[in-house]
C-alpha cells in the first residue's frame, strides 16, 4: 500500500540520523522513512543535497520533516522551497516527534490526528 | 550603477580570499560562543563558490550570484549556509538592474527572511543592516565596518547556537558579523561603491 | 577545571547515542559527556551495564539523564537506584535538552539557570 | 505456606520455558500496537534468568528470585526489563516469610512502583492485578488467567508504546499480560497455590 504521508529526519550528525531512522523504523514499519545527516563530506552540519535526496527518494508525497536543532532547518527550509513535494517541517522536539509522527502514520491516522499528536511537542 | 559579472566574480574572490586567511579566527569566535566551526563552514563554502564562478562563460553578474548561491546552500554545512545562500539568491534577482545599495538591501532581507533576525538580536544582520544604511547615504567605509563589527559585541545572542549561552554571549563578536565584514570589505576593494 | 554537573545520554539505539554525543560535543567541549545506546548484543533496547557504565564513568557526580522513549527511562531508573551518583533523570526533549544543558553546564551555570532553561523542554 | 528455593527454581523455569516456547508469538502481539520485540526481549531476559538461578548453592527462594531480578533487569532489554526486574526485586523482600499471595502483591507493587500504570491501562498490571485478587481468595486457576489476559483485549492502551496508538490499540492483547500469564500458569503447573 502507498502511503500519502511520510517522515523525513535531519540531523547535524550521520550517525543521529540513522540511529533515529532505526528507532523509528522498528515501531513504523510501513511508514515511508528517510533521513540525511551531516555535511557532504561527513563532518557535522547540514548538507542541502542528502536532504534533497531524502526528501526526493522518500515514497510518499506529503512530508512532515523533523529536524535536530535550528540550523538543519534552514537548510531544510530551502529544500522545502526547490522541491515539488509538500514538506511541512515541523518545530518538535526531534526524536519524539518523529516517533509519535511515524506510528500514527504507520497506523493509518488522519492528518488531524497527527496533528493533534504532535501539538504537544511543539518546543522550538 | 550596476555590478558586471566581473566585478562581482573579483568581489566573491577576495572575499573568499579573506575567509580562507581568517578560517581558524571565525572557528575560534564560534567556539567560544557557538560550536566552532563558523571558519571551517565558511571555507568550506566560498571553495564551491570558487569552483562554481570561474566558469567565464556566466555573462551576467546575476548568473554569478545565483552560483554562489547555490555554492553556499549546498557546502557551508552550518547555518551561513542557508543564511548567506538566501542573500546570494535575492541579490542575484536585483544585480543586474539595481544601484549597489538596493542590491545589499535585497541581500539583508534575504537573511531576514530565512533566519527571523532583527538588528540586535546579535548575528549576520548587525553587520547587513548598518551596511546597507551606508550604502544608501553614500559613506561606506572600513571604518563604519569596523564599528559595526564592534557593536555587536555588546549583545546578547538571540538566535543560532549562541542564544543559548544568553547573557554570557554578551562581550564577544558574533562570528557570521565578522564573516559578513569580510563580503564588504571585500566589495569596497572591488567596486566603486560610493558613487 | 573539575565540573561538578554532567550529562549522560541513553538511547535505544547505539547509533542514535553515539550520534547524539558528537552533536553535544562539539558545542559543550567540556561538559562531562557520557552516553549508553542499545543492548548488550547491539540490538535495539536498553542495557543496565551500559548505562550503568556511562554513569560511572562520567567525571562528574551530579548527572542530568535524558532518554529517548519511556522504556529506557526505566532502565534508567534503577541504574540511578542503584549508583552513589546523584542522578536526575530529566524528561526533556532527547536531544535539544541534552544540547541544552550541556551548553550551560559547558558556559559554568549554576543549576537554577540550567532548570530554567530545561523547563519549557519538558515533554514527557 | 512460603516459596522454597527448589519450588521457585521449578517455577521460573517452567515460566522459562513458556516464554521460549511462545517467543515469536509474543512479539507479533508487540508488533501490532509496540515495536515488535517483546518475545525477542523475553526471551534473552529468561535465558538468562536460567543460567543465573540453576546455582544449587541459592538456598533460599530470596537468593533465587533476587538473581532472577538481575538477569531480567540487566538482558531483556525493553520495558519488561525493568518492569519484571521490579517485580522480582520486591518479590525477593517477602518471599522466605510470606504466603504466595502477599508475595505477588508485592511484585505488583514493584511493577506499579516502576510503571506507574494502573488498573486498565492495558499493560502487565492488568495481569497481575487480578492474579493477586484471586490468590487472596484462595482461586487461582487457568481459567481465570486467561479470562484476564482476554480482558486486556478491549482496553485502550495508556502506557508504554502501545500507548501512542490511541484507540488503535483496542482489540489487541497486550504482549507483556500474555507474558505474565505464562508466570503464573507456571506457577500453578509448579506449587499448590490454593492451600
Ligand atoms: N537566525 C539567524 N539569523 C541571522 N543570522 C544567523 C542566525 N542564526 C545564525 N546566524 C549567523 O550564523 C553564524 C553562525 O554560522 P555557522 O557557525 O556556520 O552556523 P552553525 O550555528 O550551524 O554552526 C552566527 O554567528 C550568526 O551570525
Ligand atoms: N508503564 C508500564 N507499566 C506496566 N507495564 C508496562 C508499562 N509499559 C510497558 N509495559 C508492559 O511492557 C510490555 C512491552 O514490553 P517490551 O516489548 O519488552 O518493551 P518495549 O516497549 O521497551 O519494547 C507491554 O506490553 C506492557 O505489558
Ligand atoms: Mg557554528
Ligand atoms: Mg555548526
Ligand atoms: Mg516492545
Ligand atoms: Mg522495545
Amino acid at each position: 500500500m502507498t502511503k500519502r504521508f511520510g517522515v523525513v529526519l535531519v540531523s547535524h550528525v550521520e550517525e543521529l540520523a540513522y540511529g533515529a531512522y532505526k528507532l523509528v523504523k522498528e515501531s513504523a514499519t510501513e511508514t515511508p522513512l528517510t533521513y540525511a545527516g551531516g555535511t557532504d563530506d561527513g563532518a557535522i552540519g547540514s548538507s542541502f543535497d542528502k536532504i534533497m535526496q531524502a526528501v526526493e527518494e522518500n515514497e510518499a508525497d506529503y512530508l512532515y520533516a523533523f529536524y535536530d536543532l535550528g540550523s538543519a532547518k534552514m537548510t531544510l527550509e530551502m529544500v522545502s522551497e526547490m522541491s515539488e513535494k509538500s514538506v511541512e517541517i515541523v518545530d518538535c522536539a526531534f526524536i519524539e516527534g518523529a516517533y509519535t509522527a511515524s506510528v500514527l502514520i504507520n497506523g493509518g491516522n488522519d492528518k488531524q490526528a497527527i496533528d493533534d499528536q504532535l501539538a504537544p511537542l511543539k518546543i522550538k | 550603477m550596476t555590478l558586471t559579472a566581473k566585478q562581482t566574480r573579483a568581489w566573491l574572490l577576495n572575499f573568499s580570499n579573506k575567509i580562507h586567511d581568517n578560517k581558524q579566527y571565525l572557528s575560534d569566535l564560534d567556539q567560544a560562543i557557538g560550536d566552532g566551526d563558523h571558519g571551517s563552514n565558511m571555507s568550506r563554502g566560498v571553495t564551491a563558490v570558487e569552483a562554481a564562478i570561474t566558469d567565464e562563460s556566466l555573462e551576467k553578474a546575476s548568473d554569478v550570484m545565483k552560483k554562489a548561491a547555490m555554492a553556499m546552500v549546498s557546502k557551508v554545512g552550518g547555518a551561513s549556509g542557508p543564511l548567506y545562500g538566501s542573500a546570494f539568491l535575492e541579490m542575484a534577482k536585483v544585480i543586474d538592474n539595481e544601484a549597489i545599495a538596493r542590491v545589499i538591501a535585497a541581500g539583508l532581507d534575504g537573511i531576514k527572511k530565512r533566519g527571523k533576525a532583527e538588528v540586535e538580536d546579535k548575528t549576520m544582520v548587525d553587520m547587513w543592516a548598518p551596511v546597507v544604511d551606508a550604502l544608501q547615504d553614500g559613506r561606506l567605509s572600513v571604518e563604519a565596518i569596523e564599528e559595526a563589527k564592534a557593536q555587536t559585541k555588546p549583545l546578547k545572542a538571540k538566535k543560532g547556537r549562541a542564544s543559548y549561552l544568553n547573557e554570557r554571549s554578551i562581550g564577544h563578536l558574533d562570528p557570521g558579523a565578522v564573516s559578513s565584514s569580510y563580503l564588504f570589505i571585500a566589495l569596497l576593494e572591488e567596486v566603486e561603491v560610493n558613487d
